[in-house]
Order: structure tokens, then C-alpha cells, then sequence
């Protein structure tokens, strides 16, 4: 039986000279590590691959390529991000063909220590927080899918690390993240892995005025990450990339936690499970609360 | 650097007793940008504005502060001054120091602190103000009107009478509204034909007045000034060119039991109809659903008979684009689908009828001929019993009260007794509400002169036993159980707004109330505006309404029309929102947000990188932006600012104060 | 499915026959009933227009013992009752303050209040219901009462049309009976007045009865104790008070169901309805085509 | 005025008073401002008044703007739900305002820094009242310094 690699590759050729695509975008692998690629007809397809390193949000890929004829491979992060990007008009799903692919789970790079039998391991101790979330395993908006299709296995419940920071008292809690805050050296590396940060012009680069000053320092930096959290409130699909890029390991997906989790019980926002719901900020119901409102 | 001119007024005692004005001045001069500054007593005042111009032309001042009262006093009138120095209006800023600050504290020295901190922060904001020129917009001559019933034919009327053409739009085949088919009316008992008719006859004779029936508005396109109307002219099968009213048409045709929507079902009318013989115009028009032709292909009796070939079954809907400076909305009501309350199993027992069934009933020119009767039987009832306040001032269903339904009630108790003698009257009701000229009076007229029975309580249920209907219901003078066994009984069902209203405020663009009607710009002050400039309200669209206060409306309606058609231009203020397309992601936030509609989806071509490159990117319609700032703050790319109130002006105010604060860190 | 039980006072003595027929039913429909641990009065008629803080506290007290996710109540007056409680504490946080005091425990909010006529007539689909029938009703004639509680106010109860519900009618439909249409059903019998007041009740109740005999109903059908005892046991003085030969039996919507899923008019309690019910049961029987083995 | 407290038995030290700056939608809230000051209510006078259109154009930029150069708390006002001149601004900084309020609870500001209110161009009285109120809560919490680092 072919393994999903061939199959994969297979596939791929076929949309290249079935002259279906004119991109492809997928992991190839190398040097022991597993890299998100944008392949064309003439590419070398021997290292395209899919395997439980293939952690990227491809998706994060699709606006540099607005336009063309796209093929991709999408597990179930890519799957919630097209939906949202739908909902946005920032898609032309027509010229996508959507590659499912039976998900195993993404290890945890961190978790992983040099032995790279683990990398077979089926402990979910050794997964992302994500994947054990993850509600589906099998690509259901696939308009073509390799491998065979796997189970999903009962989600897990909770946000431990953020219910680890919530736990703390107030004063703990700012003190936790302003330590976390003045590791952050700005270089950006969370808006760039995240597919819902697609502005042309992000708010911080604007100058005229200058809102957020531009030094780093905890609390600038602090509130750069409090904004770009608003700003995916109820877009962000929780694929952690933004944490998992992260150079000094801030785990900022927990502030998106916060509202993710918030907006689910208070407006009933389940970010990216279909392609209608627009962003919980340009949206409002007439009864919705204001406790908090003097 | 801003040559910034600060002026502080001291409003005779009201604020310089509490803030030092002199110091406060004297500060203000040494703050950067500030060319010159001084104190006066009264700067609202001719030699106030005078020291203004003066120091304006001496110290070629640029922009200006006055601290004074709120802005939402004075603020034109220093515009003004600012005009007539050579600065503009829009480099004029006010800080509030005596509403804010000197009438609500009392400490001297924090109060003449905070005045600083105004000051401060308006000299900040001055600084980053550009000039903004205001908006001109020539102005449509012409109205439209949405709506054919009495509200409708007034505001028309009205408009057209000063000389502004009116393109008058009703949704069935004749205009009249619900008023055409009413009996007498309260509390003269004149006769409602007699008095609308003629209206109708002016409405459709008026030079000015273009009358587009059967007609429906489909889409509304710009703002105050220039809309523009599509409309649908739906198909008649009729040439009205041709047609003269002869009638033949509609006496031969075979298909004749249709109930008739103009009587509500009391009586019936054929496929090809004119809905009253009063109609305007008094030509008639097929209704493709009902038509044995349409539905067979077989029958053409109409067309054979008509000698004048005004029959033309391949009629099609037509479109029509109209432009229009201002729009009338007089959609009107209708009342609440009786079945809806099953408890007065209306449509289960065919002696229960409604209001408006009783007023085609009572009508001479109606389907009965002015007789009433029960309609299971034909026969002329004894006892009649009227239900107040049905679906209306009930939890269940409409909390309003639909206003009109006393004074009908009472109509109607009057009319029976008028028509049948030996009839007796009972009327179930809440309270009585007779506020109007002669209102009161009517009801008593009813209860006292014509014996009409008065039970104060609400009907609980009903049902039929032996041909009768047993009203079972609540007399709480008595405190007893009462039961009515009537012939008839007439339901005083809730007005609601006429079905489509939802459909029409969405493409008006204007809002509803939580009852569906729709919503005026100010319940007292501004009662035939909407929130959005150029569209007015006349009659019950907006809440239930007798006659009069309709006509009252429409009158309004025109007025306000007129006043807005008889400019050559009108201007808007420039305080609108800009796109930069050259970051705009075209992620329509803004498009999302605007209650206006203001910002639409555009393209830009651009060269990147020597690629051509065509994005999509949002562009606000300055005609429909109202300057709420909304979308500005909806955009995550921060692509969007609003003149006027610019993110640099906000940011300079802001600054002004907080500097100072940064100033004061610093030094700990 | 599995439910809290609140049979209520009633259904453990004069309504033994409701409590009998609806244990029947829902152990051949599949809903397992769990008696509320505990359960008390649910203070229904007597406790709200005396005092009202034991109005409240009454309910919130048996509504916090449920062991499940939800309450089966097979009685109007605590179902309106508990629906009533439940509605007004998790609205108002100081009246719940107020009663979490009277109980010394927080109130177990989140425990929906259902009456089983709900539960059969909305949770359990038709086509289930319709596999298990041993036989029909063969077209009895009935009218369904709903009574005054069942579905009032709307803001509290109405699980069906507040004014004209037809719940109870499908269900009996579904079974084989000839429902009929009248126009009393949801006026009140007058229960609350039931020992005080009887000319009241006496009133009441002969309007219904009278009602129904005038539809042609062979038996009215209900889904409260408190309106079946009254229209049951007053029927004899009342009719003959009206000059009516006729009798209509008040039966439980649960009892005609049960005949119709096979049990035995024994196994539902019929012999403790006072108006005779033997040609009733006798339709019922003839009606009865399907071979009756799961008698009893 | 704008130092923080310094203990001193000698002579009382010039109280502390914070710093607020209070964002009021041009038709309700500063209108509401406008008549306390009419009826002459006096209230703290802490508060610098920024005149926006609408609480919709408040962007939770300028709030963490105002916390970073030294406001101890952040005031925004707008129209009571249903009565916004601009038809639905309010409902929209509603839900803004919950999110970034959610995200400053988490990260540990004191949730009394960032306060919101409804007061309409009627409403004098409140206006006056919710000045107090925050008034009085940050005299309690104190000075806001979350760290200058960036600034200097």
C-alpha cells in the first residue's frame, strides 16, 4: 500500500499536469526537518511530505499568493482558517483545490527531546495543546484526500495554561506577565505566522499618530499584543502559531484564549466552523451584556 | 509652528469667579504654539468677537481657542468669527471651562487647573487641525413619495403645492390607503369617501404630482439631495394609455369569487378588478394569480370584450430609475393577523370579524351595501359585542396601545345603533382613551345617547354554542364573571406596520423600533425626520395614528421636504471619513459597521514591485457619511480617519494633557 | 432518556392511578424515571397567596435535590409551580440570595423543569411512539384538557400555544383517537377553589363538562390530577344540577397511551375513576385489532 | 497635584489625585456633562474631558495610549443601548470594550481603571455620580505605574 507521501505526490503531480494548479503549497522535508513549501509544475516534488511536523498554518501563505490557482494541504487549523478568511471575502475559495489529509496530531517541537523514535509516539503528552482540542481529524471540506481516514479521539476540555495564569491572584498574574512582556523583542514573528494577521499596513508600523510607540519595553510591548488579541477576537482559530514561532517562548495565544473563550459563552462565537460568521467586533446583539457598564 | 490665538472668557462672574482667568491666560500665552492670548469678559459679546478679529488680523493669528462655554452652546458662533477673521471654522476649537469646569467646582485652584488642562489640550488639537472646507451638494428638485394613503396623499399635495414635482408611489392599484374604506368617521361621523376622494382626484390631477400605482420601490441608491429610485411598475395586463374605465372587462369576467383585499374578505371581487369604484385612477388591472388565463392558458373574456385593445396579457414588470432629493415614507399600517390570538378563534367562528371588516361592512358604497349582518347566516344581529384592545396592551402580544381603537369602537356602537335600531352594544375595554378636539364627548355620546354597554375588563374567551357567540369575560367594576351571548363580535385588532416596512427601512437605510415601526430622529423635536437626512415620516408608519394627526404628518413631511428641495444646494459638515486605499486590505470592517452604508467596496490598480496589481479596497460615499467615527476605530489596519476628528487631533488632545502628567513623572 | 421524578403529593395518593399509568408508559417508551431524593411540596395553590418567600423556597428545595439534568413533573400545578421558581430565581439575584438563605444551600440553577407531556409529546419522536403501539384507540372521541397551568403565563410555561395548545391532541391522534375540537381548552376548572368554593368549581367544572358532552366526546382527556379529581368526582352532582343524563369520564393522557402501547386498564388504575369507564374501555377493546399479547 | 503620596509627619503632604481621562460621545455623555455643569453639581474634578462623535470612534488604542503616558484611569461614555445618534456606535464599542476590559482583567490592571458608563444628554445627575464613583475607587487603588522602561 502506498504510503501517504507517495500518495501525496501523486496527487500533486496529477493537479500539475492535469493543469489544475498553478501552485502547490505543502511541507517537503530535509535535513530531519519538516518545512512549509510553495511548490510549482517545475518543482522537485520527492520531498513533498506530510507528518506530524508539519506544524505551519499554510494558510498564513495565501494572501502573497491572491489570485493564482492554488492547491494546499489542509488539516484541520487550515480548514477553520479558510472558513474565516471566507467570511471575509478574503478568499477565492474557486480557485483553491483544498488537499485533505487524515491529521495525526502535531508534536510539540518543544516536548520533543532528541530521540526521533518519539516522533511515531501516539502519547498525546508529546502533542500541542491544539491537537488535543482538535474536533476533526479528517479534512471535511477536501476537494480531493490522500491517506486514509483516521478517527478523531474524544477532544480534550479546558485551557490548562491559561487556567494555570488565571489561578494566580491579580497582582501574581501582572507580575507573570510582565516578566513574560519584557522578553518580547518585537520582532513580530506572531503576526507573521498567523494567517488571520493579513493587514497590509499593521497598526504598530502606523505612525501618523503613533499609538503604540515602536521601543520595546514590557508595557508597549504588552499592549501591542492586548490590540493584535482584539483584533482576532472571535477570528482567531487557536492554531498557535503565534506561540509556537515565538523566539523567547511567550506564550501569547493565551491572551487570545482569553477572548476565544469568553466570546464562545458570552456571544456563542465559535471561530472558523463555518464560512458565514463575520468577526465578533463588527457584530452586535441588542441584548448583549454590559455588567461591566456604570 | 501654529500661530494659535487663545481667548478666555469669563462670562462675567460665571466663570472667573471660580478660575483665575488672568493666570489662566497668561499661562495659555507661554504654551507652544500660542501666538497670543488674553482674557475678556463676555467673548460671545460684539466687542468680545471684535477683540477676536482684531488679534486675529495684528497677531496673524491662525487658529483660535475660546475658553468658554461648551461648544454645544457657541460653538457657531465662534465659527463664524473665525470665518470673518480668515481662519478657518475648523481651526476654531473650544474649551469647555464653565459647564465642565467652573459651575461644578468650587476649588479655585483646581478648578483654574483643569481650565489649563482645556486649554492645553485644545491648543494641541488646534495645532493638528487642518483646514476642512464644507461639503456642497446640489440638491434634486424633486420628491418622492412612498405610500398612497391619506398621510401619503397629504404630504403630496403639499409638496407639490410649492411648486416641487412629486412622484407619488402606491403598492396596490389605486391610492386611498385604509381610508377609503372606511364607514363614517370619528368623532363628526363624516363620511370618509366623501372627504378623501376628492383629494384623490387632486392628487392625480395636480401637474406637479406623477402617480405611479401598483408600483414598488426596489432599491435606494445616494443620500439627502440626490437619491436615487429604482421602481417597480409591476405588470398590469392593462394599458392605462388605452384603457377608459369602461368596466366591461371586469363585469365579464368568469372568475368572480375572489375575496377582495380591499374589503378584507367581506366581499369578493374578479381576477381583472378595480379594488373600490371610487379608485384613482379608475382603470383596472389583473391579478396574475388568480387569472384562469394565466393559469390555463384558456378564457381572453376580458380581451374580447374590451373594444379599446387595452389588454395586453405579454406585459412585463418594468423598471424605472428616478432621482430624487428627498423621500416621503407613509407606508402605513395593518392590523395584527387576528388568527394569531387563538383564544378569539377569529377564522373558527365566521360571526367573529374584525374592525375593518366592520367598517366595509357598515360602508354604504361596501359589499353589503351598508347593511350589517352576521356572516354565517345573512342575518341582521341583535347583539354585538366590541372587543377592545385586541393583541394591543398585552404582554402576550403588543405592548402599545394602537390608539385609534377606542374612538372606532365607539364609532361603531354608534353605527349600529344608528342602522339597527333594536341592536345592543357591549364593549369590553381596558380604559377609554379620548385625548383629541371632540373626542371625549364622542365616546360619552355612545355610552350616554346611543346605549351602548360598557363593561370594563378584557374578554377571556369565546366560542360558539347553538349558532351564537358566548363572550366570556371580566366586568372588575362589578368584580363579576359576565357573559355575553352575542351575534356578532368585532375584534379591535393591534395596528402593526404594514407588511414589507422591515424590508423597506432596510433599503431606505433608515431604522425601526422594537415594534417594527419606523424610527423618527427625535420623539419630540424631531417627530417626520429620520436618523438619516432627506428621508421623512408621515402617518402610521411610524406609530398608530388617527386621521388627522396623519394628514397633520404629512403636512410636516412636505414641509420638511420643501425646506430641503427649495435650496439650490445644501451643505454638510466635512467631518467625514477618509479611506488610505494604499493600505486599505479591503477586509470591510468598515462596510460591516456603517449604519450609513457610507464606506462601498471599491478597486484600486496600483504598481507593486513593477507588477500591475489590483486590490480591493473600500471608498466612503462622502454624501452618506454621517461622521460617527465608527468605522474608524473598526479598522484593524488603521486605514481609515475621520476629518475633523482625526486620529491626530485625538492624539494631540490627549497629548496636550498627558504630557503635562509625563512632565510631572518625570520630576518625582 | 432519564429524568428526575417529582410526582408531587398527589400522584402518592388521590392521583395513584396517574402516578400508576405514567410509570407504565414510560418504562415501555424508554425514560427512566428517578424519584427526586427528598422531594417536598411544591406549595401550590396555598403557599403563593401566603407567603411568598415559602412560595419560592418550597419548589427550590425539591428543584435542588434533583439528581438529573432534568425534572419529569406529571402534575400542572408543579410543573407551573417549579417552572415558575426556576424562571424567577435565576432572573432575580437577591430573591435567590433571599431563598438560598431559607434552603442554607446555593440553589441548583440549570435543571430544566419539564411536564411529561412535554417530554412524550416533543422529546420522543412520533414514529417511536407508533412502533410500540399494540392497537389503536379505535377512533374514541375525545377532547384534550389542558387546563390552566399547563401553559401559562408564556413567559413561564408555554411549551405549547399558550391559548390553543395541540400537544396532547397529536399525541392522541398518533394513538388512534377521534379528537375533537372545543373551544375550552385551557380554561380553568377551578381546582384552586376546590373545598372552599365549590359553587365556584361547581360552576366551572359543569361549563367544561357540558362543553365536551356538547362536542361529542367520549372521555376528556387530561394531564392533571388536580383538574381530573374535579371533573371526576364533582360530575354527577353537577350534570344532574344541569339536567344531564349523559357522563364523560376524565381520564389521563397517560392512561388512553398506555391502553394504546398494550397495557391493561388495571395495570393503569381505570378502576379508580369514579364515572364509569367500561364503554370507553370496551371502544378501546374493539378497537384493538393488533393481537394483544403484550397484555398486562 | 499630580504627585503620588509622600509620607511626611511633618507637614501634610499634598494629596495625591488621579489622573482620568474620560472619552464622552458628543450627544449624550457630553451633553449629560454640559447639564451637570447647568444644574451646578459639583462633583471631583478629575476628570479631562475628550469630545469624540460617537463612544463607536473610541479605538482601545487611545485608552492604552492614555494608561502608558500616565492616566491612572480611563473613562468612556455614550449613549444609553437604543438611543445612539449614529444609530448602533454604542452596541459595536459595547462589545470592544469587553475585550479589551477581558484582556486588562487578565494581564492584572485593577478592572477599576477602565470604566465605561451610559449617561444621556439627561442625565446630569449620573454624569456627576459616575465621576465620583471613579474618582473615589482610584483614590483607593492608587497611582497606575505599570513600567516606564520604554519611555525613557
Amino acid at each position: 500500500m502506498a504510503t501517504i507521501r507517495e500518495e501525496l505526490q501523486a496527487a500533486v503531480r496529477r493537479l500539475f499536469e492535469d493543469d489544475k494548479i498553478d501552485y502547490f503549497l505543502g511541507y517537503v522535508d530535509d535535513y530531519g526537518h519538516t518545512f512549509p513549501a510553495i511548490l510549482t509544475k517545475d518543482s522537485d516534488l520527492s520531498g513533498l511530505t506530510f507528518d506530524r511536523k508539519s506544524y505551519n498554518n499554510l494558510a498564513a501563505f495565501l494572501p502573497e499568493l491572491r489570485g493564482s490557482r492554488l492547491g494546499l494541504i489542509c488539516k484541520q487549523c487550515e480548514v477553520r482558517t479558510l472558513n474565516v478568511l471566507a467570511a471575509e471575502e478574503q478568499l477565492e475559495r474557486e480557485k483553491l483545490v483544498v488537499v485533505g489529509v487524515p491529521c495525526p496530531a502535531m508534536i510539540d517541537p518543544r516536548k520533543l527531546s532528541a530521540d526521533e523514535a518519539e516522533l511515531g509516539s501516539d502519547d498525546p503528552a508529546l502533542w500541542q495543546e491544539k491537537c488535543r482540542r482538535c474536533l476533526e481529524r479528517n479534512t471535511p471540506t477536501a476537494d480531493l484526500f490522500v491517506g486514509e481516514k483516521i478517527s478523531t479521539p474524544t477532544p480534550a476540555e479546558g485551557w490548562p495554561l491559561l487556567e494555570e495564569v488565571e489561578a494566580k491572584p491579580a497582582e501574581e498574574r501582572e507580575a507573570w506577565w510582565r516578566e513574560q512582556m519584557s522578553l518580547c523583542i518585537r520582532c513580530y514573528a506572531c503576526r507573521l505566522a498567523c494567517p488571520l494577521c493579513y493587514c497590509h499596513q499593521c497598526f504598530v508600523e502606523d505612525n501618523k499618530p503613533q499609538w503604540l510607540d515602536k521601543s520595546v519595553g514590557a508595557e508597549n510591548n504588552l499592549h501591542y499584543h492586548i490590540i493584535r488579541a482584539i483584533h482576532l477576537a472571535g477570528r482567531c482559530i487557536e492554531c498557535q502559531e503565534c506561540s509556537r514561532v515565538c523566539p523567547v517562548g511567550i506564550p501569547v495565544d493565551v491572551l487570545n484564549n482569553v477572548l476565544s473563550r469568553d466570546f464562545a459563552s458570552r456571544f456563542g462565537y465559535a471561530s472558523g466552523e463555518t464560512a458565514e460568521t463575520k468577526p465578533a467586533l463588527v457584530a452586535y446583539e441588542r441584548d448583549d451584556p454590559e455588567d461591566f457598564i456604570l | 509652528m501654529a500661530r494659535i490665538g487663545v481667548f478666555v472668557c469669563w462670562c462675567g462672574a460665571n466663570i472667573a469667579s471660580t478660575v483665575d482667568v488672568e493666570s489662566v491666560a497668561e499661562a495659555a500665552s507661554r504654551l507652544p504654539g500660542v501666538a497670543f492670548a488674553t482674557d475678556y469678559k463676555y467673548m460671545c459679546s460684539d466687542p468680545g468677537q471684535k477683540a477676536i478679529l482684531e488679534a486675529a488680523q495684528e497677531h496673524r493669528l491662525d487658529g483660535l481657542v475660546v475658553a468658554a462655554c461648551s461648544p454645544r452652546m457657541h460653538e457657531p458662533t465662534f465659527r463664524q468669527v473665525a470665518a470673518e477673521a480668515g481662519i478657518n471654522p475648523f481651526r476654531m476649537q473650544m474649551a469647555n471651562i464653565r459647564e465642565h469646569c467652573s459651575w461644578v467646582h468650587a476649588d479655585r485652584e483646581e478648578a483654574t487647573a483643569k481650565a489649563l488642562d482645556a486649554i492645553r489640550m485644545m491648543v494641541a488639537r488646534v495645532a493638528q487641525s487642518e483646514p476642512l472646507e464644507p461639503i456642497k451638494v446640489p440638491v434634486t428638485r424633486r420628491a418622492l413619495v412612498i405610500g398612497g394613503g391619506v398621510a401619503g396623499i397629504q404630504a403630496a399635495l403639499d409638496v407639490a403645492d410649492g411648486g416641487v414635482e412629486t412622484i407619488l408611489v402606491e403598492r396596490t392599484p389605486s391610492i386611498g390607503g385604509k381610508m377609503a374604506g372606511l364607514d363614517e368617521t370619528f368623532p363628526t361621523l363624516d363620511c370618509s369617501q366623501c372627504i378623501l376622494t376628492p383629494k384623490m382626484v387632486d392628487a392625480s390631477r395636480s401637474e406637479f404630482i406623477k402617480l405611479y400605482t401598483y408600483c414598488e420601490v426596489e432599491k435606494v441608491d445616494g443620500s439627502v439631495g440626490n437619491f436615487k429610485v429604482t421602481l417597480r411598475k409591476k405588470a398590469k395586463y392593462v394599458n392605462h394609455e388605452l384603457c377608459n374605465g369602461c368596466g366591461d372587462c371586469f363585469h365579464k369576467c368568469p372568475y368572480k369569487k375572489i375575496p377582495s383585499e380591499f374589503d378584507y374578505g367581506v366581499g369578493n371581487r374578479t381576477a381583472i378588478y378595480v379594488p373600490f369604484p371610487q379608485a384613482v385612477p379608475n382603470k383596472p388591472v389583473i391579478d396574475r394569480e388568480t387569472c384562469v388565463f394565466f393559469k390555463t392558458g384558456k378564457c381572453r373574456a376580458c380581451e374580447k370584450v374590451c373594444l379599446r385593445n387595452a389588454i395586453d396579457f405579454e406585459q412585463e414588470d418594468e423598471f424605472e430609475e428616478i432621482d430624487v432629493g428627498a423621500i416621503i415614507v407613509a407606508t402605513g399600517y395593518d392590523i395584527l393577523e387576528p388568527a394569531e390570538m387563538a383564544e378569539f378563534r377569529y377564522g373558527a367562528i365566521p360571526d367573529v370579524i374584525t374592525g375593518l371588516q366592520f367598517e366595509r361592512m357598515s360602508s354604504a358604497s361596501g359589499p353589503t351595501e351598508g347593511k350589517i349582518v352576521r356572516p354565517s347566516d345573512g342575518e341582521e344581529p341583535k347583539v354585538v359585542v366590541f372587543v377592545h384592545c385586541v393583541g394591543s396592551r398585552d404582554e402576550n402580544y403588543k405592548e402599545y396601545c394602537s390608539k385609534i381603537c377606542c374612538m372606532y369602537n365607539a364609532k361603531h356602537a354608534i353605527i349600529l345603533k344608528h342602522r339597527i335600531h333594536d341592536a345592543q352594544a357591549y364593549l369590553f375595554y381596558i380604559d377609554v382613551r379620548a385625548g383629541g378636539k371632540g373626542y371625549e364627548e364622542f365616546w360619552k355620546r355612545a355610552c350616554v345617547e346611543e346605549g351602548a354597554e360598557y363593561l370594563r375588563g378584557r374578554v377571556s374567551r369565546l366560542y360558539d354554542e347553538n349558532g351564537k357567540v358566548i363572550v366570556e369575560g371580566q366586568d372588575t367594576l362589578s368584580g363579576e364573571q359576565v357573559e355575553v351571548v352575542a351575534d356578532l363580535v368585532v375584534l379591535a385588532t393591534a395596528m402593526v406596520p404594514a407588511k414589507g416596512t422591515e424590508e423597506m427601512a432596510r433599503i431606505l437605510g433608515v431604522s425601526t423600533d422594537k415594534d417594527g415601526f419606523f424610527n423618527e430622529a427625535h420623539p419630540k423635536l424631531r417627530p417626520v425626520d429620520t436618523a438619516t437626512g432627506g428621508i421623512f415620516l408621515a402617518g402610521a408608519c411610524q406609530a398608530p395614528k388617527d386621521i388627522p394627526e396623519s394628514v397633520a404628518q404629512g403636512s410636516a413631511a412636505a414641509a420638511k421636504a420643501l425646506g430641503l428641495l427649495t435650496k439650490e444646494e445644501i451643505t454638510r459638515e466635512p467631518t467625514v471619513a477618509v479611506v488610505d486605499p494604499f493600505i486599505c486590505t479591503g477586509c470591510w470592517n468598515c462596510v460591516t459597521v456603517c449604519p450609513f452604508g457610507a464606506p462601498e467596496k471599491s478597486e484600486i490598480t496600483m504598481t507593486i514591485d513593477g507588477r500591475k496589481v489590483t486590490r480591493p479596497v473600500s471608498e466612503i460615499n462622502e454624501g452618506k457619511c454621517e461622521g460617527c467615527g465608527l468605522c474608524v476605530a473598526s479598522c484593524p489596519g488603521n486605514c481609515i480617519d475621520q476629518r475633523g476628528f482625526s486620529d491626530d487631533q485625538v492624539y494631540a488632545e490627549l497629548g496636550g494633557y498627558l504630557e503635562r502628567l509625563r512632565a510631572a513623572l518625570t520630576h518625582e | 432518556m432519564k429524568f428526575s421524578y417529582y410526582p408531587g403529593c398527589t400522584l402518592h395518593s388521590t392521583g395513584a392511578e396517574y402516578d400508576q399509568s405514567v410509570r407504565a408508559v414510560c418504562h415501555t417508551l424508554g425514560i427512566e424515571l428517578v424519584e427526586i431524593p427528598g422531594w417536598g411540596c411544591c406549595g401550590a395553590t396555598s403557599a403563593h397567596s401566603v407567603n411568598e418567600l415559602l412560595a419560592y423556597a418550597l419548589p427550590a428545595h425539591t428543584i435542588t435535590n434533583a439528581t438529573e439534568e432534568a425534572i419529569a413533573a406529571p402534575c400542572a400545578a408543579c410543573y407551573n409551580r417549579l417552572r415558575y421558581t426556576d424562571v424567577n430565581l435565576r432572573e432575580n439575584a437577591s430573591l435567590r440570595a433571599e431563598v438560598e438563605k431559607a434552603l442554607d444551600r446555593p440553589y441548583r440553577a440549570g435543571v430544566a423543569v419539564r411536564h411529561l407531556l412535554d417530554i412524550i409529546a416533543n422529546d420522543v419522536p412520533g414514529e417511536e411512539i407508533q412502533a410500540k403501539l399494540q392497537g389503536t384507540l379505535g377512533g374514541l372521541k375525545v377532547v384534550c384538557y389542558y387546563g390552566c397551568l399547563l401553559t401559562r403565563p408564556k413567559k413561564v410555561a408555554a411549551f405549547d400555544d399558550m391559548e390553543e395548545p395541540r400537544s396532547m391532541d397529536r399525541l392522541m391522534q398518533l394513538c388512534g383517537a377521534e379528537v375533537l375540537d372545543w373551544p375550552h381548552r385551557v380554561v380553568c376548572c377551578g381546582a384552586a377553589f376546590s373545598l372552599s368554593r365549590t359553587d365556584i368549581v361547581r360552576h366551572m367544572t359543569g361549563k367544561l363538562l357540558t362543553s365536551a358532552l356538547r362536542a361529542g366526546a367520549e372521555a376528556v382527556v387530561v394531564a392533571c390530577p388536580m383538574c381530573q379529581s374535579n371533573l371526576d368526582l364533582r360530575q354527577p352532582a353537577i350534570l344532574k344540577e344541569r339536567g344531564v343524563r349523559e357522563r364523560v369520564p376524565a381520564v389521563y393522557f397517560t392512561q388512553l397511551l398506555g391502553l394504546a402501547l398494550g397495557h391493561s386498564a388495571k395495570a393503569l388504575g381505570f378502576r379508580k375513576i369514579m364515572v364509569d369507564t367500561s364503554s370507553l374501555l370496551a371502544r378501546v377493546e374493539a378497537g384493538r385489532e393488533a393481537p394483544a399479547e403484550a397484555e398486562g | 497635584m499630580s504627585d503620588p503620596p509622600v509620607p511626611n509627619e511633618s507637614t501634610p503632604a499634598p494629596a495625591w489625585e488621579p489622573n482620568i481621562v474620560g472619552f464622552l460621545c458628543n450627544w449624550c455623555s457630553y451633553a449629560g456633562a454640559d447639564l451637570a455643569g447647568t444644574s451646578r453639581i459639583p462633583y471631583a474634578c478629575n476628570v479631562r474631558i475628550i469630545r469624540v462623535p460617537c463612544s463607536g470612534r473610541v479605538d482601545p488604542l487611545m485608552i492604552l495610549r492614555a494608561f502608558r503616558e500616565g492616566a491612572d484611569g480611563v473613562l468612556v461614555s455614550g449613549c444609553h443601548p437604543g438611543d445612539c445618534h449614529y444609530i448602533e456606535g454604542n452596541y459595536y464599542a459595547r462589545r470592544k470594550f469587553i475585550a479589551l476590559k477581558q484582556l486588562l482583567d487578565h494581564v492584572g490592571v485593577d478592572p477599576r481603571r477602565l470604566r465605561f458608563s451610559w449617561v444621556s444628554a439627561s442625565e446630569g445627575r449620573k454624569w456627576a455620580e459616575v465621576v465620583e464613583t471613579v474618582t473615589r475607587e482610584l483614590l483607593e487603588i492608587g497611582p497606575y505605574r505599570y513600567d516606564r522602561d520604554g519611555d525613557d
